[in-house]
């Protein structure tokens, strides 16, 4: 992956979230407080802002860049979250404009670790882990199996998907749902999702 | 949705400038957007910062001033404030004896308080963190978020900045703002849902028999759905709830806030009010000071809370020390 | 209906009973039902006592105490008191200097007022009654039963009850509180309409993106019915409204209350009198004193109205004077 | 008209606002404030109770005391109109235990001007007038021609009937309807229905 690629990642992100922000608020409302498309929306702009505004060399700045704009514009749950999994995700990848796949899944768990230390997530809890931990799973085996990235990505989109299409029996443990206790079951988790589609824009832009 | 607004997007901001209108004692930062007391920082004073999601006005913008927060961060609707923006609050406050933030504790509230906390002391900031948790509705457990900071924060909010302005210490404000929450039980009911600008329609539906007993702040559902039932039975079952999590015994005595959700006229939540006080009167609990009214809010919820602290004396002085906030006043 | 109640007869007599509770400075009639300052009456004090129909709250019960009024009789929900409660109220807190009815405009407020008026005059008690009829959204005319007493009663009750507190002589009380009514203007909108215990259900139907414009306090439809529109120009809409019939120019001052209805979040009307305030910032107005929130209400009705009151030095002075009441306490 | 028929027209007067107070109610909704019924309901309540409490000897003094009743337990603008109607019908009725339809028609003129003096409604203005002074010229006419009491009495209640539905079409210019301007037009007026059921009480009860 390159700077390039790690901008038009981005940037896919920033289209998919903004284009289903109100299927995730819809979600959010469900089971939570109904701001979780509005916060990925104004997050994602101004991540878009940053990337506009900003020469970057090294293919980890994009992604540290990007978190830190998560963390100052998003807020809730969801900003901390996603942002120090960004910054960590960037801060692990080795300096340089361009790294490659076995880089990608050291900071993919990095940002996964990122999200546990602030959070204290569990798989099974109902939040975005229940999207990411399997994304990075069918990754990483991927990639060991050989794959390319189109392909590792592809894998990680379809385990996105269907982690976050798993929230929908789970109770939630974690997060405003929790509050609803049994009632959370039945409703899909709207961070599992914009998980997803972060991933999906992964694998859309990679696609051959 | 139909409310008083422009572009939902700017409703924040907008109000904010409203207030800052309205307020000649406050001093409205619309850049960093924190709401701060004119004539802060006080040096030698330690300062409380509070903040959270927008839509629990008057929370907690309303009270700041003298006697209570020295500042509040307000962010977007329902939204817990960003760490730059508390930064920035508790940098400009900060007196030289230290900063209490009053969180309310839901997930997104506590990681960015925390950040921002994390920052500060990298500035060589003293912070301490009271976090608020009085909602009885939710089963408190390490495996869990725990229970939701409401209707205490006002009470945590006042007896802690009553102290801090006579003077106490960063480790004294903190811990008599653990106290009063230790000491507090909230449990609420939502007779509607609330609707967010940006969200643009009401967060649940609910028939027109039916109420969310052991709601939040926040719009979302609560514990159960239930059939509307007499106020007199709807007040007991709140109050046992209470006190099953927060025991008052004959003799105790309470502080009392009956708390309008936004949407719920005074002329109910008084009925309420006389509703608690019959019941305590019936246990013997004494209520030494009382607050009815819309403190802690959902946006237009058709609703209430019921939060009782068991008080101690000295936060009785406490409560009683003037306090001058556009959304509480008192003795000034 | 939803709403916070017991039985729907019950709703006027249970409320005061939580207002007692809740006010150990209030002092309620429940028989005769009406609610006094406990230190009433005030030997050689003007007494001011006003009311009306319940479902206004604070509006007049919440205004009872130092600097305000001396006793409120609240009706039936949105139903003017009777003559017999308004006696009662008379006489009780009669100091001996002569007692002001601060009266609504209604048909009904005003007779019921003036047959205890008469009732008081034959037992030997002075009465003098200021009329209050604020709402420009009623053309004026000897025809007809003439403009709604609205927002501007808070205002009228304020500056009188500080003139009585100070020693006011009845003809200044009163002839103050004539002169604020004849300074103020106000206008309402309703984006729902509230429901009365008793009716059971709204007062009447709004498709969702249309109000009512020129409303009063008691639940009917306004002058018109029109789209909603951005805050922003309905602001000018009512300050136009408001001060064709009440002019203000250039370098005069004004009061300025932006009251809820009751199911308005205070996020809306603060982000609503940032824009009264740049309008009257743009006609070259300086507001002198403001106040933001729900006063003067009409159940749980979303909406809120604008009251501008042209200013003097006095009743700048008596606005900033002490008050101490349930719903509207500084200086004390 | 002799005491017993007075207290018996009075009770089925409060049967039936009682029993039509939900559809007064609606009446007010449209134009007013939704509370005529509940005021006529609680009113007539105070006026049953005060029948069952009370011996009379005049009939006069049974619509004084009705009056009172009504003035001290209704409010709003019903409350002093209805009450001093009543008052002024009964004070200018002859003491005793009898009064005659000449006695009738000139008290009906007192409680109106009762009604005019505190509230200056002129006919048109859609208002309980617009039912009550076409009912007192019907009786009056009646009773001039001849006629009975229960001739006269139902010949009143058509009229008040006639003048109730007449109201529909009217522009308020008296009471809160007036607040709605040209809006008040199509809506028949809640008082000038309660003051038809009151008449109609009387034709009822007098009926052969
Ligand atoms: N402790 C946690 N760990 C991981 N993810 C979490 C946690 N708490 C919440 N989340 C995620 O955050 C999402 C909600 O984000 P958002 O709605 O933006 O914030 P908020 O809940 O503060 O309104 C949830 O759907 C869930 O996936
Ligand atoms: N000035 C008036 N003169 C005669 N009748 C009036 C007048 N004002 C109101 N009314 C009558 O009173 C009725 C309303 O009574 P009610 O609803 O009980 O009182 P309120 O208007 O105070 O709520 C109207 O329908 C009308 O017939
Ligand atoms: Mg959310
Ligand atoms: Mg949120
Ligand atoms: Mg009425
Ligand atoms: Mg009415």
């Amino acid at each position: 992956m390159d700077v390039a690629l790690a901008i038009t990642w981005l940037r896919a992100a920033a289209e998919a979230v903004t284009a289903d922000a109100d299927e995730l608020t819809r979600l959010d409302s469900a089971i939570g407080d109904g701001d979780h498309g509005v916060n990925m929306r104004r997050g994602f702009t101004a991540v878009t802002a940053v990337l506009d505004a900003t020469e970057f060399t090294g293919v980890g700045d994009v992604f540290v860049r990007a978190g830190t704009a998560l963390i100052s514009k998003v807020g809730g749950a969801a900003g901390p979250l996603y942002g120090s999994a960004f910054r960590a995700f960037g801060k692990t990848l080795p300096a340089g404009p361009e790294v490659g796949l076995a880089d990608l899944v050291t900071a993919l768990h990095a940002g996964l670790d990122a999200v546990t230390r602030l959070g204290g997530a569990a798989p099974g809890d109902k939040t975005l882990v229940d999207a990411y931990r399997p994304a990075l799973t069918a990754f990483e085996e991927a990639v060991a199996g050989g794959a390319a990235l189109a392909e590792a990505a592809a894998g990680a989109a379809r385990a996105a998907g269907d982690g976050a299409r798993a929230t929908i029996s789970m109770t939630a443990r974690k997060g405003r749902a929790s509050y609803l206790g049994d009632r959370s079951a039945g409703h899909q988790d709207p961070g599992a999702t914009s998980t997803w589609l972060i991933f999906q824009a992964l694998a859309d832009v990679t696609a051959p | 949705m139909k409310k008083f607004i422009n572009d939902p997007a700017d409703v924040v901001a907008e109000a904010l400038a409203g207030l800052a209108a309205a307020h000649p004692g406050l001093r409205v930062n619309a850049g960093e957007q924190y709401v701060a007391r004119a004539d802060a920082p006080r040096p030698g004073k330690v300062a409380l910062v509070s903040g959270g999601g927008s839509g629990h006005e008057p929370l907690h913008g309303g009270f700041v001033g003298a006697g209570m927060l020295d500042a509040a961060c307000p962010g977007e609707v329902f939204t817990s404030p960003v760490p730059d923006q508390i930064l920035a609050a508790t940098k400009a406050v900060d007196g030289g004896a230290g900063v209490v933030h009053i969180v309310k504790n839901y997930t997104g509230d506590v990681m960015n308080f925390q950040l921002a906390a994390e920052l500060a002391a990298d500035e060589g900031l003293s912070v301490e963190t009271v976090l608020v948790d009085d909602d009885v509705a939710v089963e408190n457990s390490t495996w869990t978020a725990g229970r939701r900071g409401t209707g205490a924060t006002l009470l945590v909010e006042k007896i802690a900045g009553a102290l801090a302005e006579e003077g106490g210490k960063l480790g004294e404000v903190a811990a008599i703002g653990r106290e009063v929450n230790a000491a507090s039980g909230s449990f609420a009911y939502a007779l509607t849902a609330g609707t967010t600008p940006a969200a643009g329609r009401p967060g649940f539906d609910l028939p027109d028999d039916e109420i969310e007993a052991g709601v939040g702040i926040h719009g979302e559902p609560g514990r159960r759905r239930e059939k509307l039932r007499p106020a007199r039975e709807l007040v007991r079952s709140a109050l046992d709830a209470i006190l099953d999590a927060r025991p008052l015994t004959r003799g105790d005595r309470a502080l009392v806030l009956v708390n309008g959700l936004g949407g719920t006229p005074l002329i109910e939540l008084y009925l309420v009010f006389g509703e608690v006080a019959a019941v305590l009167a019936e246990r013997g609990v004494e209520i030494s000071r009382n607050l009815v009214g819309n403190y802690v809010t959902s946006l237009d919820m058709a609703g209430l809370s019921i939060t009782l602290t068991k008080a101690t004396d000295e936060m009785i002085r406490l409560w009683d020390a003037p306090v001058n906030t556009p959304g509480l006043r008192w003795g000034a």
